[in-house]
């Protein structure tokens, strides 16, 4: 190592070498105080489907310019409803798929006939923007079958998570990245 | 590479260096301003991404021909799930693994502990007949027990209506009506689907599945998923329907309602709904006759709760009973209390 | 708590089953994409250690502009296009404060380390981290000119804005306000691509600005590089200007843009000493001053910033509201009136933050205090240096100051080609 | 400089710059373009898709509202694809552009700098200036600018602390009232309002002047205002200065409410929390007493409340809460409904209970923080009654009625003074102070007059001088003018005695049901009856009736006075009376 030429070893040279070994020793345990306090241990962004209040500021508030926040269905909580609160518009004129009949503002949501009187929903997340009109339509009325999460294949997992910051009711939570999700379950 | 020396101009550069410094100051600034928090206050999000169900929730005064006649019973109930009037006007709770009777004067007077969570509770013939999940119990005003009867397998009773010899009990699992005798035994089923008598059958997407006997002879019950009230005879003829699904007031709102049926001595009824949360009378072809209580009266707070459990934010909603004076009470299950209107002179 | 849970066994008795169907519809699972596999944090430590390593080499023993430069690319497109500026060790300062001060916050190995290693490198071998594998710097190093020289005083006197940066963001980490560090990262809206947010806007006015003033954000601005810079002060071995010895040529002079090359000091006449004693005398206790003043400040001050904090903000509004002041419910009070919340507990919630805030409040003043007046104490003192060198806090071990001395020329010229043997 | 020139002057020529220039201005070319049209999908990102869905929902709105339109829906299907399509063809290209942005800067990056290896020049030190000067300058320059820096961030979080908000215990936007304020204000003070049950001392004498005689609801006449009360309670409005204060409640909210004297203005509404629901199941609230029948008081500094479920709160007169105390929901027969009284800082709560003696309180708080100053055990089960401040030869006596004890304490330390047995029952009417005695009731049995001791001495014994039989009230207090004692039950006898000797001068039916207790203007006595009927009766040893007004409402809370008005309490709205100026 080219070490600087070593002139008589000054006192200043001597303190310096002192406090070195001092912060050093400093910085060595305050290194062992954290590493004991880490653990190997991810964590991950997720939204607590109890509660979210469906603001819509999971669709204008990530950083993504494409929400990383999608509406999902949990289909053993569904009704099959035909008439579905989270699928149709308030006070629908009819049943049907039309796009002036539907909620969802980008129309997201598939309808599918499955036997009298049941239909299926399902999401699709290309098209889902993570607004939550159709989760608050669903619990207003229904099961609540429908609810957002963050789909860790798109999130970034920012250090602070934009929506978070913005979220009125502070749904948004840590979450370690082994349980990545907070899913509505049948049996709670 | 090749070097250079960075001196050079040097009268220039402090004014370039000051103007560049206020540059990013300014900018920095105004970007961070940008992102302060005025988090909340600013309506930020476009209105086509929410869904406002405030203004369904305004009733014109004149609609509201009841009044509400004296505080709340607080039923002190975890879950409040049932309620009905007996002939002496006292009002009967059920919830939790118990049964409440609440005197005229709202004072609580009796409670009947069970041995698991009762689903439905009618008072009839001076006794009162009690759903536990999938079976039904007979109780003694007193409280004591007087008779249990077979279960009925896999079932989820939610109501019961009791005629001059017939019980009739509402499964909301099975989305049929289960007729008995007053032994208990099975005398059959109604409303299952059947194209050729033309039952469509009912829809029970939640467990709010109501029934009760009407002052003429025929069975009521309310079929949610299709937004209407049936009447059938006792063995199961479908004789008209009721009832049209919409977010106005004469419709019934959401998915599934109404949740909840009762009849008033002059043999109008009263629906309760849940989601938007309204009670309301009809006459016995469907025609708005008024309304009892909007959500501002039943203590709506919003479209969707926030718990801080899941337990919590199961789904909540109301069940109505009607007494002798024509008094309605209300059960709501937010706060499980049972609130008493009636009619507007 | 009882309550709840036997209303919780009594609800899960009853949720409801969905309806039984008559034909053979089978019901689809709903789909859970996991995050990103935990095994990648521990390569991102890897390459953050191999890169250090590599960056103490190419500075020290290899002294080459170009391989600290290429480096420097690398870092700017693993760390900052592939990973997305995120995990960070500029924004890992916010995990610790977090970690250190809200329980429930199980610091990440990933997020100790990214904090842990360019310190540990600085101590050793100076600021490498800065030089060649932060991201943020490798960015702004790229646009660097039409440097101008930015007199002392003026860049000191902006340190100043770092040190408040620094106190802000981890006051506002400790008491769980948020990562400040983070939420103004100016170049991350870069490297996450998709312009989204008018952030990136303050990524551009730092570049522009860097093409004049190098590397405006690590110089004035960067926390982190705050910590480093004092770890920079005790660097073990450090960047030297020449490989051997300074012939005072004076050719590196004006070399480096971020002006932390300190020419050899003359000496003070003896007539100022007892001055200067009495100076230093002064400013020792104007240091106490200083530190009380900031302190009063900081805790003046400590109700406007707690405002940043959601507790305060709902308390806030619900008070607006009971006076009448807020008639359309904004999302924030919907949210309380449907959650089961007492006023009472938000009450407690907010007087508890406020408390925090308080207390933070005049910790950080008391702190940008203190680094006020011991910045006007080490201004009154001044050390030996008979050579050109590198300041040891201020030098970001970029390497351009190699080119200029005629010394390492002719080392370089008359080193054996393999240099990576040399000893 | 000027030594480099000739490299610079054949620069031109050399093709290899001239390639560097060019590559230089293309990217750079290309760079800002892309930069743009970012901007601009940037911007349509955020304006243009979220004012498209916009329009597409108040179509769908349109739609729904109106007839089946099918032109329309059509459009709006249409819309809905196109929208999608554009707002996806966006979101691509926004990731795409900004990819190339990057790369075309990064290629900009590069030309610049090869551009700039054709400006080399080796570095030219200046000739070497003194140093010692420069570095002793550079250094005081250096300070001077830290100083200079220093002061301006100091300065700077000076002006903002203060602009910034203030902690929320100090009351935003309320200082400059609150801070002028002292702790409590003077006896005077208190005796020229309406700061407790029945006024000054509880007496329920009204002393103002130009208290108006008529009035009538129907046509509106003399009624300055009338504005609704959202939440019942059969408390009585208290007054200081331009603010009046009631409270309500029901089974799920507690509140305190501030109106504006002069136009009925709400000013605030202050939430007290429920006391824990398993707690509020052992309540029994009769309807008659309802959850907020205890009248509030204040002290000209903060306004005190207590409800049903014995929680009790204090607020400032900006409506800043300052503390609350959960006492324990009372058991009470009929539901709590003692009001509160104020003696300088101190809150004086009777907290009566059980159906035996042990539990009963006489509890102090300091009004301006919430702490207990003292507490006395009361012999007593639960009451309805509330204690009394008077003063008397020179010392001020905290009054209380219980069963059986007629209770004196000492105001300042709660030492109790003296206590007489002489009542009995479901204690409900409030004792009144007047012409050296105590009037205090048993319900329906007697009223008795009580000369407390005359010294302050231990063995000075009170004495009981009279008791009269009668028509005797169960809920309204009694009143007097120093000469006379009236009495009025809640089926409407008015009974009247003479302060001598008990008396009884006359008793009068007046046809109608009473909760309210009665006042006394001047020489008139004003009653006010369930139905919103208030009789003036000449305050004379014969009945006279000489006035009486109608409201349309129903009426348990006592009347409020303040010079030249009454404020009312009915079961929906408070009224402000007023002759008309």
């Amino acid at each position: 190592m080219n070490h600087p030429p070593s002139e008589t070893l000054s006192r200043r040279r001597f303190l310096k070498d002192g406090l070195w070994t001092v912060s050093l020793a400093a910085a060595g345990a305050a290194a062992a105080a954290l590493a004991s306090r880490s653990r190997a241990k991810e964590w991950v962004w997720q939204i607590d489907p109890y509660k979210c209040i469906g603001c819509g500021r999971c669709a204008t508030h990530c950083v993504l310019s494409e929400s990383a926040v999608k509406c999902v269905h949990a289909f053993e909580m569904c009704g099959y409803c035909d008439l579905c609160t989270g699928y149709f518009h308030p006070d629908p004129k009819a049943l049907q798929t039309g796009a002036e009949h539907q909620l969802c503002p980008t129309g997201a949501i598939r309808r599918r006939f499955i036997e009298e009187p049941y239909f299926e929903f399902t999401i699709d997340e290309s098209r889902c923007i993570g607004c939550g009109k159709c989760v608050v339509g669903c619990a207003a009325f229904g099961n609540g079958s429908l609810f957002l999460q963050i789909r860790h294949d798109r999130c970034q997992n920012c250090n602070e998570c934009a929506i978070g910051r913005v979220c009125p009711s502070g749904a948004i939570v840590r979450v370690p990245a082994s349980a990545p999700y907070l899913l509505k379950v049948r049996n709670p | 590479m090749r070097q250079r020396s960075y001196k050079q101009a040097a009268k220039v550069e402090g004014g370039l260096i000051a103007v560049l410094l206020a540059l990013t100051a300014f900018g920095a600034g105004f970007l961070a301003y940008w992102f302060v928090d005025r988090r909340f206050i600013r309506q930020d999000v476009p209105q086509a991404f929410r869904y406002s169900m405030e203004e369904l929730t305004a009733i014109e005064p004149f609609l509201l021909i009841y009044r509400q006649i004296r505080p709340p019973i607080e039923t002190g109930l975890q879950t409040a799930v049932a309620l009905d009037v007996d002939s002496e006007g006292a009002v009967w709770a059920a919830g939790d693994q118990k049964i409440l009777r609440f005197a005229a004067d709202g004072r609580k007077d009796t409670e009947i502990s069970l041995s698991s969570k009762p689903t439905a509770v009618k008072a009839a013939d001076g006794v009162l007949y009690v759903a536990l999940t999938d079976r039904i119990e007979i109780y003694s005003s007193s409280g004591q027990r007087v008779s249990a009867w077979a279960p009925v397998r896999t079932a989820l009773l939610t109501s019961i209506a009791v005629g001059p010899e017939d019980v009739f009990a509402a499964d909301a699992l099975n989305k049929v009506i289960h007729r008995f005798d007053k032994q208990g035994n099975s005398r059959g089923l109604l409303g299952a689907k059947d194209s050729q008598r033309g039952i469509e059958g009912f829809v029970v997407p939640s467990p709010y599945f109501d029934v009760l006997i009407g002052r003429d002879g025929l069975l009521r019950a309310t079929n949610p998923g299709r937004q209407r009230v049936e009447a059938y005879t006792f063995d199961g003829h479908l004789e008209w329907h009721w009832g049209i699904p919409s977010v106005k007031l004469e419709g019934f709102s959401g998915c599934c309602n109404p949740i909840a049926l009762a009849q008033l001595p002059d043999g109008t009824f009263v629906t309760g709904e849940k989601g938007l949360v309204r009670v309301k009378v009809y006459d016995d072809q469907g025609r708005l006759l008024g309304v009892v209580a909007g959500p501002q009266q039943l203590g709506w707070k919003g479209p969707i709760r926030v718990c801080e459990t899941p337990e919590e934010c199961g789904s909540r909603g109301l069940d109505v009973a009607a007494d002798g004076q024509g008094r309605i009470y209300v059960l709501e299950q937010v706060r499980n209390t049972i609130l008493i209107f009636e009619k507007n002179e | 708590m009882g309550l709840i849970l036997s209303a919780a066994a009594v609800q899960a008795a009853e949720r409801f089953p969905p309806p039984q169907f008559e034909t053979d519809y089978q019901m689809p699972t709903l789909t859970t994409p996991p995050p990103r596999a935990a095994v990648w944090e521990f390569v991102d430590v890897g390459v953050l250690a191999a890169a250090l390593g590599l960056a103490s080499w190419l500075t020290l023993r290899k002294r080459s502009r170009r391989g600290i430069a290429a480096l420097s690319v690398f870092s700017l497109l693993y760390f900052g296009f592939w990973r997305q500026g995120c995990i960070c060790s500029v924004g890992s300062l916010g995990n610790v404060v977090l970690s250190l001060f809200d329980s429930s916050y199980v610091l990440p190995l990933t997020a100790a380390a990214f904090f842990l290693l360019p310190i540990f490198f600085t101590l050793f071998f100076g600021r490498v981290f800065c030089g060649s594998v932060c991201p943020l710097g490798a960015i702004q190093d790229w646009v660097v000119f039409r440097p101008l020289s930015v007199p002392a005083w003026l860049e000191t006197t902006l340190r100043l804005g770092a040190w408040l940066y620094l106190a802000a963001a981890v006051l506002f980490a400790a008491v769980g306000a948020g990562l400040l560090i983070c939420r103004y990262d100016p170049f991350v809206a870069f490297f996450r691509l998709g312009f989204n947010t008018p952030l990136w806007l303050l990524g551009l006015l730092f570049l522009g600005v860097g093409v004049f003033i190098a590397r405006p954000y690590c110089r004035f601005v960067c926390p982190y590089g705050l910590l480093l810079r004092q770890a920079g002060r005790l660097s073990f071995w450090h960047v030297r200007i020449t490989p051997d010895e300074c012939i005072q040529c004076r050719l590196c002079e004006d070399a480096c843009p971020f002006g932390a090359i300190q020419p050899p000091t003359a000496p003070w006449p003896e007539s100022m000493r007892p001055a200067e004693r009495r100076r230093l005398v002064f400013l020792f206790g104007l240091l106490l001053v200083l530190m009380s003043l900031g302190g009063w400040l900081g805790y003046r001050v400590h109700a406007g910033l707690a405002a940043a904090h959601p507790t305060a903000e709902l308390a806030r509004q619900v008070r607006l509201r009971q006076a009448g002041l807020i008639a359309e419910p904004t999302d924030a009070l919907r949210a309380f009136d449907v959650s089961g919340r007492t006023l009472q507990s938000l009450w407690t919630q907010e007087a508890d933050v406020f408390r925090r805030f308080a207390w933070g409040g005049l910790l950080a003043g008391v702190f940008v205090g203190f680094v006020a007046g011991v910045k006007l104490i080490q201004m009154s003192i001044h050390f030996k240096r008979t050579d050109y060198e590198a300041d040891r806090a201020g030098c970001l071990a970029c390497g351009r100051c190699f080119a200029f001395c005629p010394r390492h020329r002719i080392w370089e010229t008359g080193k054996p080609t393999d240099s990576g043997e040399t000893s | 400089m000027n030594n480099h020139d000739e490299s610079k002057y054949l620069l031109p020529q050399n093709p290899r710059y001239q390639a560097a220039v060019s590559s230089l201005i293309v990217s750079a070319v290309f760079l800002t373009i892309t930069g743009l049209l970012l901007a601009v999908q940037f911007y349509h990102l955020k304006g243009t898709d979220e004012r498209r869905s916009q329009k597409l929902e108040a179509l769908r709105h349109v739609y729904q509202a109106g007839g089946t339109d099918e032109a329309l829906a059509e459009e709006i299907r249409q819309l809905d694809v196109r929208y999608r399509r554009d707002h996806l063809a966006r979101l691509q290209f926004l990731h795409r552009g900004s990819g190339l942005f990057v790369l075309f800067g990064a290629v900009f990056v590069g030309t610049i700098l090869w551009v700039r290896s054709f400006h080399q020049k080796p570095p030219h030190p200046e000739p070497l200036e003194d140093r010692t000067a420069a570095q002793i300058q550079a250094a005081r320059r250096a300070r001077w600018a830290v100083s200079a820096g220093t002061a301006v961030l100091a300065a700077a979080a000076l002006f903002w602390s203060f602009q910034g908000s203030q902690p929320p215990r100090k009351s935003a936007g309320g200082e400059e009232s609150s801070e002028s304020r002292p702790a409590f204000a003077s006896w005077e003070q208190m005796n020229q309002n309406w700061p407790v049950f029945r006024g000054p001392q509880g007496a329920g004498i009204c002393r103002f002047d130009n208290i108006p005689t008529e009035w009538d609801g129907a046509s509106g006449k003399n009624i300055r205002w009338k504005v609704p009360v959202e939440l019942p309670g059969h408390n009585s409005p208290i007054v200081w200065e331009n603010r009046i204060f009631l409270t309500g409640a029901d089974a799920n909210r507690q509140e305190v409410y501030c109106f504006n004297a002069e136009d009925g203005a709400l000013l605030w509404t202050g939430q007290v929390p429920l006391a824990p629901a398993d707690q509020r199941e052992e309540m029994t609230i009769m309807e008659d007493t309802g959850y907020a029948a205890s009248t509030a008081a204040v002290n000209g500094a903060f306004v005190a409340a207590i409800f049903a479920d014995g929680q009790a709160a204090c607020f400032d007169f900006d409506g800043q809460r300052q503390w609350v105390r959960s006492l324990g929901v009372p058991s009470s027969a009929y539901g709590y409904a003692s009001s509160l009284t104020v003696y300088e800082n101190r809150l004086i709560i009777q907290f009566d209970q059980d159906y035996e003696p042990g539990r009963s309180k006489l509890i102090a708080l300091d009004m301006a923080t919430g702490k207990t100053l003292w507490e006395r055990e009361r012999p007593v089960p639960n009451s309805w009654t509330s204690p009394t401040v008077v003063e008397w030869n020179g010392q001020m006596q905290i009054l209380t009625s219980g069963s059986p004890w007629l209770i004196a304490y000492d105001a300042a330390d709660g030492r109790e003074l003296w206590r007489l047995d002489c009542l009995g029952g479901d204690v409900a009417p409030t004792q009144i102070a007047a012409a050296g005695r105590i009037f205090a009731v048993y319900p329906y049995t007697h009223l008795a007059a009580v000369r407390p001791p005359q010294a302050a001495s231990e063995q000075a014994q009170p004495e009981l001088l009279w008791k009269a039989e009668g028509s005797i009230p169960d809920i309204c207090s009694p009143v007097s003018d120093g000469r006379l004692v009236w009495t009025l039950d809640s089926e409407g006898v008015l009974e009247c005695f003479d302060v001598q000797d008990g008396s009884r001068l006359y008793s009068q039916d007046l046809q109608a049901m009473f909760h309210a207790s009665p006042v006394l203007v001047g020489d008139t006595l004003y009653l006010l009856s369930t139905k919103g009927r208030m009789i003036l009766v000449r305050a004379a040893r014969t009945f006279e009736q000489i006035g009486q007004n109608e409201l349309p409402e129903s009426f348990t809370a006592s009347p409020a006075f303040a010079p030249g008005r009454i404020y009312l309490r009915g079961s929906r709205h408070l009224y402000c009376i007023e002759n008309p100026r």
